[in-house]
């Protein structure tokens, strides 16, 4: 049940960071991030713009390199460490061992090129096979992601398909060359809600298919709960709150999650249910708010007792309930200040459930 | 339609060309250009043009580089001025086609030439006597033959219309043919033409001009033959002639030197090459540096006032010539009270003018509108001395006539290059010291267009001319004559409105003169008329600066009118 | 597609209909005489009032316009004026359609002597455009991939200082110095493929393309930059980027091919509109082109040969415009079926 | 390009390899953007060096015509004296001395420094007024075509095109001789210098509009569908108003960067008419027609054809450089 970390894991982040120097000082875009994720497991990163989260996967993909960014810390695929391979080395491995789906699949695709053609190049960057044999594989995949007519519609341009067409497209593409990490960076965003559920299923299938690991990027919880094993949050280039998805999901205990957890509406049409938005806006990270960079805008900062909040960063640590759990905050008692505060405020109806829940949770793992 | 510009440099070919020494020493131009017929035969000539030859139809080149170039190679007359650089002899006229100079009968009213034998066009035909009374002919079709010489207009004996225009309307109509047969006969190989007036000196306007070419009619295409050359010289066209290129010459095989008395053509070059569509600048440069291209090259371009410092340097490979060109002002007598003029002509700083536009090498001081090569030049007394200008006795003068001050006076001027822009500059600077207030006026769109104009506002204008042939009677007559120029919608040459009896009278005077010095007598009273009244004001007269490429034996004489003479150039090896 | 293109032709048709009139309302607006002008020195008021009619400008502006627009449906002829073309048929000139006009100054038809000039500018413009694209596109790439180097710095800044002289000391120096002086590259003459072979010709037009060249450089330079710059940040490039492609590839393939369309289509204007440039250009290496035989027909005022060319480069504008829509269609896949 | 447009909404974080715009907006959220673009223009070396060399150059323009009645400038008296016999002047690097720093001209032996000072002074307020002029009809049918829209904006896109397609260099050229006769004869223009400079500022200007009002067209578009402008609207303001308290306002930034760019190549465009020939003739100086009596003395007296060359080229790099940096600083996600 738990996934805790081990050494097995295909991907390894660990504590790693990616600063911008610019001309009004360092931007701390990741700031020490670490986590694991095994093949055929879906990790899910949620977190505002601006938190540090497609930064972080665009550095584990090794497009950094050739900007300013400086970074540290392991990237380890496989135990090969992608911070310390050659940028040619590094360049092989893009769209062979990680692939990258991108939020907005019209922009993310040349417009002046040939779905197909796209496919095509795509596949052949790594395999040293003819144009006619690529060009099976492109509508083998199309096919596959669900393309009706993929022999007729390779010939078309992006434009040409619909919205969730051409994630599919993208999909395929991502995939082509069998990955052994995908990383899908808000694969739905763009999407109607109808198609979106389509295009999750479908990374489903295919994950379950290929067995990749997937990192999922996403601001929506709900996508996360469908999908993922594992759940990182991230806040202003750190990792808040790490663990099991549905742990996660049912006993945050980090108010930032709170504040997620309370802006997504209810699918379940809950007519008491309140839509919380999280006040103020996301930190600068140039000049992070000092300690814990929450503290601006948290509503629980009162808890804890003196200016702890604002002077000291909470360090990564267990959370109450233990097993695979990390959180970074100071509140001693989150499990019950989210129970008694926070739910009936956003999910009236769970409060019970959920509260049963975790305590079979909290036995379970004792 | 000819332009003045163009015309003025028709000049005479009776224009002495003094070849004087280059003023920086490098005389070694002593072996007398006329005698270079030393020089050796073969190779290829270029000859380097900044614009395009406007005509080479023989009865429409009015530009006296292309009269002295074409004489020299396609073009030969009736008679012709020879090589020499002494001055009478210069200008004297020379048989070429014809058996003598010609003989004139009633006063010189009659003229008769007799065709040599043996002489032929490039196709092997011999001249005829029609071929000239057909020449002759073309220039009555002045809406066809444009631009060349009109006098036959005026004094072939042909009978006149309302208009006052010849009833004659030349050889693409059939009017007045039979007026014109009268007037020009042929007998045998004799040609006989009859003027209406006495026109003693007519063998030196045929000599200067090519207006009595002959000319096959069978090959007369009328505008259309404007750029066309049939030849009866020592060269013929190979190919075609190119408006914006040029075209070469080649030796002719039916020109037979043996016909060919005069010392004029010894057509060294196998070819020449006359090559248009390089700047005046790159002309000058590429000489200058003897670039190879044009080692063996001569131009037409002369060497403008920036390149001067370094052409003058060249040795044997630099000439400097006095022109048969004077420039002048002209006050326009409309406007302008004796006293303002006088004021104006006293404070003209000639100096500065000179100076502005290149020095001493490329202007002398003139002091009559009549160059000293034309005979009977003698200098005007008020202009004897303008030197810097006298700004102070001006405003005295100014000062005597009672007129506002300062006088404001709109000066306009050929303003398409820069050193004009500065020579008028320099001249404002002294008017205007002198009490004026002047403005320029520079124009380069149809600069005579605008200076002909009647009600022209401006009050002082610049011109320029030259001796149509070795006679007063083509400058001063022509330029002030009010009846010959004045019109409601022109003034034509006469830029001033300038109208005096007493001018007019002395050129009937002239014109009906029986002998030449009588003519001349007559035509020195009427210059003094003119410096009396201040009509003009006379400015320099032109000095041309050449330079050629290193395998040229280069000469200039009158006779080619201060241009590289083609009948004495060689080429090296 | 068709109808798009059809629109867009019925439109530049409308558009050449109204520069023209307006061409011809401003030149016949000022109350300088053509007349005089065509008619040139010497000009008796007989003669002027015979050059008025044989140019037809006697008749009112519109009236030369739409006979104006009639020569260049069916042909004309001259003289304008019927009475003259009887009193002497022999010099009755046929200028057959499309007719731009005939210069009594030149004695020639417009059509004649801008079909001799239009070679010249034509090949300068082609030689310029071929430098500044060529140069243009490949320093702009440079600046763009070395982004705030030294290198980048040095890019725009010389091409910026090339671009702010003159033309026409540029031009001045390159002839002076380069051709004469130091004889290192030789003296542009202008020679046509048919006297001297593709080689004489494109050696000929080296000079003066490059002064041309220069007008424009230093924008494509920049506007290069900064489309590459831009396109690097395209969703599409990093995409192309995480497929692993190579970073030339990136840049070439991925990055340059959306960079350069609207580089393409500009310099197509660029190309239509060089007149302006070519004036100085021809004029400095004395070459017979449009800009020389506009410059001499200004001097000279002769109105048939500026209202032709005028018309004619107006007409290279709109045309290239067009060209250019319908080009970009074909470049551009989103425009071509949508 | 949609490039910016997408970076504008997208959730992520700045691209690694672009610039993170969307941290100094963050950073730099509480002060006035005109204060921020004052900050980032500071900041630009390059561009401060140009705004001061623009600077001097203008309070240099202003001060020629009191020097030259001072008689501390001299462009039109003439000093034969100091050139020899081939009218070049006497003395190395054309001519240069204390009271000549750049020499003299050739054959009038004037002050080179004086006339490309005073000629500067000319270009300048030439180029100036003819971008200003030109601004302004720009802005206005801009402004009208897009608040207006419909019949009116299409035939104001036509204008556009139709001046667009006139040969502009051409134009100016052909049009000299009958329109220098129109400002003189019938508008009564002062013949000579002031009708030269008219007549160009004046044409430049009716054929250098069009890139103005398409700008300005565009701008309105997306101004007008901001909050504020319907709020206007509510409250009744009238067209006027609107046009001028409204929309004015929010167009001083790309009217500055457009006027920056516009005076260079006006400044440009004068030295080639006046090469042409059209333009103030001399002896009074411009930069175009000192450069043009210069260029015939390119072997033999090179600081005097070097001389205005160069000014004029370090005022258009300036002004360009000053656009650059002012364009960058005001929005910084346009071009660069």
């Amino acid at each position: 049940m738990s996934n805790a970390p081990t050494s097995e894991a295909y991907l390894s982040v660990q504590d790693l960071k990616v600063h911008f120097p610019t001309s009004d000082g360092i931007v701390k875009a990741t700031d020490g991030l670490s986590f694991d994720l095994e093949r055929g497991k879906t990790l899910g990163i949620v977190g505002e713009s601006g938190s540090g989260k497609s930064v972080s996967s665009s550095t584990i993909l090794g497009l950094h390199r050739g900007s300013s960014a400086k970074v540290s810390g392991h990237i380890l695929l496989d135990g090969v460490d992608l911070l310390e391979l050659s940028n040619e080395d590094m360049r092989k491995m893009r769209g062979r061992d990680v692939s990258m789906i991108f939020q907005d699949p019209l922009s993310a695709m040349h417009p002046y090129y040939t779905v197909g053609n796209q496919l095509i190049e795509a596949y052949r960057v790594h395999h040293k096979v003819s144009k006619k044999v690529a060009k099976a594989r492109a509508i083998e995949m199309l096919d596959r992601v669900g393309i009706p007519n993929p022999d007729k519609r390779i010939g078309d341009f992006p434009h040409q398909f619909s919205g969730g067409m051409r994630q599919r497209a993208m999909i395929a593409m991502g995939l082509i060359n069998d990955p052994g990490l995908l990383i899908a960076d808000e694969p739905t965003t763009a999407l109607d809600v109808t198609v979106q559920a389509q295009i999750l299923d479908l990374l489903q299938d295919l994950q379950r298919e290929f067995n990749s690991a997937v990192i999922i990027i996403t601001h929506d919880l709900g996508v996360v709960a469908e999908m993922a094993d594992d759940v990182l949050v991230m806040y202003a280039g750190r990792a808040v709150e790490y663990g099991p998805c549905k742990e996660i999901l049912t006993h945050p205990e980090m108010p930032y999650t709170w504040g997620l957890l309370s802006s997504v509406p209810d699918v379940s049409g809950d007519t008491d249910a309140r839509l919380v938005p999280i006040p103020g806006n996301p930190p600068s990270l140039l000049n992070p708010p000092t300690g814990c960079a929450f503290h601006p805008r948290c509503l629980h900062r009162d808890k804890v007792p003196g200016d702890l909040c604002s002077t000291e960063l909470p360090p990564l640590v267990p959370g109450v309930r233990g097993g695979f759990h990390t959180k970074r905050c100071h509140l001693a008692d989150p499990d019950r200040i989210y129970e008694t505060e926070v739910l009936p405020e956003i999910a009236p109806d769970l409060v019970d459930e959920i509260i049963a829940d975790s305590a079979d949770n909290a036995e379970g793992a004792r | 339609m000819a332009n003045t510009r163009k015309r003025l440099l028709a000049a005479s070919a009776a224009t002495a060309l003094v070849v004087s020494l280059a003023a920086c020493g490098n005389g070694s131009n002593d072996d007398d250009s006329s005698s270079n017929a030393d020089g050796e035969k073969g190779g290829t000539l270029t000859y380097l043009l900044a614009s395009p030859v406007g005509h080479t139809d023989p009865h429409r080149v009015y530009v006296g580089r292309d009269i002295s170039n074409f004489s020299r190679t396609v073009y030969r007359q009736l008679v012709t001025f020879p090589t020499a650089t002494d001055l009478e002899t210069a200008n004297t006229p020379v048989p070429d086609l014809a058996t003598d100079t010609g003989t004139s009968s009633d006063g010189g009213k009659v003229w008769q030439f007799t065709v040599k034998d043996g002489v032929k066009w490039q196709d092997g035909k011999e001249i005829t006597c029609e071929d000239f009374k057909y020449g002759a002919s073309r220039a009555f079709a002045n809406d066809v033959i444009t631009g060349g010489p009109n006098y036959l207009l005026s004094y072939l004996d042909i009978p006149t219309d309302a208009d006052g225009a010849p009833v004659y309307k030349g050889p693409y109509t059939d009017k007045g043919q039979a007026d014109f047969d009268k007037a020009v006969t042929c007998e045998d190989k004799t040609i006989t033409y009859n003027f209406k007036k006495a026109w003693p000196d007519f063998p030196l306007a045929i000599a200067a001009l090519h207006m009595l070419d002959p000319y096959r009619a069978d090959l007369d295409k009328g505008e259309g033959s404007n750029f066309e050359i049939f030849s009866n010289g020592p060269y013929m066209l190979e190919g075609k002639w190119e408006e914006n290129k040029g075209g070469t010459l080649i030796r002719n095989p039916e020109y037979d030197p043996d016909t060919d008395t005069t010392d004029n053509r010894n057509a060294f070059p196998d070819k020449i090459v006359f090559e248009i569509g390089k700047t005046p600048e790159t002309i000058n440069q590429l000489l200058i540096e003897d670039n190879a291209e044009v080692q063996a090259a001569v131009t037409g371009t002369r060497v403008l006032p920036q390149f001067i410092a370094k052409a003058s340097g060249l040795g044997d490979r630099y000439l400097n010539v006095e022109s048969p060109y004077v420039d002048y002002l002209v006050p326009n007598t409309k406007r302008l009270s004796l006293e303002v003029r006088e004021a104006l002509a006293v404070s003209t700083n000639v100096k500065a003018w000179i100076t502005a536009g290149g020095g001493e090498l490329f202007y002398k001081p003139a002091d009559s509108i009549v160059n000293p090569v034309v005979p009977g030049y003698q200098p005007v007394e008020q202009f004897k001395d303008l030197g810097e200008g006298d700004p102070e006795a001006a405003k005295a003068i100014l000062e005597e006539a009672g007129v506002k001050m300062p006088y404001k006076l709109k000066f306009t001027y050929d303003g398409a290059s820069e050193t004009a822009d500065k020579q008028s500059a320099a001249l404002k600077e002294t008017w205007d010291k002198a009490g004026f207030d002047v403005t320029l006026n520079p124009l380069t769109d149809a600069y005579y267009p605008t200076i002909q104009d009647p009600n022209a506002d401006s009050d002082v204008t610049w011109a320029g001319w030259g001796a149509d042939w070795p006679s007063a009677l083509t400058v001063t007559a022509p330029l002030f004559d009010s009846r010959i120029n004045l019109t409601p919608s022109s003034n034509n040459q006469d830029y001033g409105n300038y109208k005096s009896d007493e001018f007019n009278s002395l050129v009937d005077e002239a014109q009906a003169a029986g002998t030449l010095e009588e003519q001349t007598a007559a035509l020195q009273k009427a210059d003094a008329v003119l410096g009396k009244d201040y009509a003009y004001v006379p400015l320099e007269i032109s000095l041309f600066n050449w330079v050629h490429g290193s395998k040229v034996n280069f000469a200039t004489t009158p006779a080619s009118n201060g241009f590289p003479d083609l009948g004495l150039i060689s080429v090296t090896k | 597609m068709l109808a798009y293109v059809i629109r867009r032709v019925v439109v530049g048709i409308v558009m050449l209909l109204a520069m023209s009139l307006v061409t011809f309302v401003l030149f016949f607006a000022s109350p300088a005489d053509p007349a005089q002008y065509a008619c040139g020195k010497n000009c008796s008021p007989v003669q002027r009032e015979q050059a008025r009619k044989a140019l037809g400008y006697d008749k009112p502006t519109l009236e030369q316009w739409t006979s104006f627009m009639k020569g260049l449906a069916v042909g004309r002829q001259f003289p304008a004026d019927e009475e003259l073309r009887k009193a002497a048929p022999d010099n009755v000139v046929d200028c057959d359609a499309p007719c731009f006009g005939y210069s009594t100054y030149s004695i020639k038809t417009v059509n004649e002597m801008v079909s001799e000039a239009l070679p010249v500018t034509f090949s300068i413009a082609l030689a310029a455009v071929i430098l500044w694209i060529f140069f243009g596109v490949l320093i702009g790439v440079l600046a763009a991939i070395t982004k705030g180097s030294f290198l980048d710095r040095g890019i725009v800044g010389t091409s910026l200082f090339l671009y702010a002289f003159p033309s026409f000391f540029i031009g001045t120096f390159l002839l002076t110095y380069i051709s004469i002086k130091w004889d290192v590259y030789p003296l542009p003459v202008y020679t046509s493929i048919a006297d001297g072979g593709i080689g004489a010709w494109a050696s000929n037009l080296l000079l003066p393309a490059v002064t041309l060249a220069m007008l424009y450089m230093a924008g494509y330079v920049r506007m290069t930059r900064a489309f590459v710059l831009e396109s690097q940040a395209e969703d599409y490039v990093r995409t192309a980027k995480a497929k692993g492609l190579a970073t030339r590839k990136v840049l070439v393939k991925h990055a340059l091919r959306a960079a350069l369309t609207p580089l393409v289509t500009m310099a197509g204007l660029d190309f239509a509109s060089v007149l302006g440039g070519a004036i100085i250009t021809e004029s400095i290496f004395n070459f017979n082109g449009l800009g020389k035989l506009a410059v001499s027909a200004s001097t000279n005022y002769d109105l048939p040969v500026l209202i032709g060319i005028v018309l004619i480069a107006g007409a290279f504008v709109i045309t290239a415009n067009i060209i250019v829509d319908i080009l970009y269609a074909f470049i551009d896949p989103r425009v071509r079926v949508g | 390009m949609t490039a910016t447009a997408s970076n504008l909404e997208s959730e992520s974080l700045p691209d690694p390899t672009g610039h993170p715009d969307e941290l100094d907006r963050a950073k730099i959220a509480g002060k006035s953007p005109t204060k921020l673009a004052m900050e980032r223009f500071r900041k630009d070396k390059l561009s401060m060096v140009s705004f001061i060399i623009v600077v001097l150059y203008l309070v240099g323009g202003i001060l020629a015509p009191f020097l030259v009645s001072f008689g501390f400038l001299d462009p039109r008296g003439y000093n034969q004296d100091l050139l020899n016999k081939f009218t070049l002047p006497e003395g190395s690097f054309g001519g240069m001395s204390w009271s000549h720093p750049l020499g003299v001209e050739p054959g009038t032996g004037r002050d080179v420094m004086s006339r490309v000072w005073l000629g500067t002074t000319l270009s300048l307020t030439i180029a100036l007024i003819a971008s200003l002029l030109a601004m302004a009809i720009g802005t206005v049918l801009g402004i009208i075509a897009g608040f207006t829209g419909g019949m009116t904006d299409s035939v104001i896109g036509r204008l556009i095109d139709l001046t667009l397609s006139f040969p502009s260099t051409l134009m100016l050229l052909a049009l000299s001789a009958p329109m220098y006769e129109v400002l003189t004869k019938n508008v009564h223009v002062p013949e000579g210098d002031v009708a030269w400079a008219t007549y160009v500022v004046v044409f430049l200007a009716i054929f250098g509009w069009p890139p103005i009002a398409r700008l300005i067209r565009g701008q309105v578009l997306s101004i007008r569908e901001r909050e504020f402008v319907h709020a206007a609207t509510l409250f009744g303001a009238s067209r006027r108003r609107m046009y001028f308290k409204e929309i004015l306002p929010n167009l001083w930034a790309p009217l500055l960067v457009s006027f920056t760019l516009l005076l260079p190549a006006y400044i440009s465009a004068e030295a080639a008419l006046s090469y042409l020939g059209v333009s103030i003739k001399p002896p009074t100086p411009t930069l175009g027609n000192v450069l043009r009596d210069s260029l015939n003395y390119a072997e033999f007296d090179f600081v005097y054809f070097f001389s205005p060359a160069f000014v004029i080229a370090l005022i258009v790099v300036c002004f360009n450089l000053l656009g650059d940096g002012l364009r960058d600083a005001l929005d910084p996600k346009s071009g660069r």
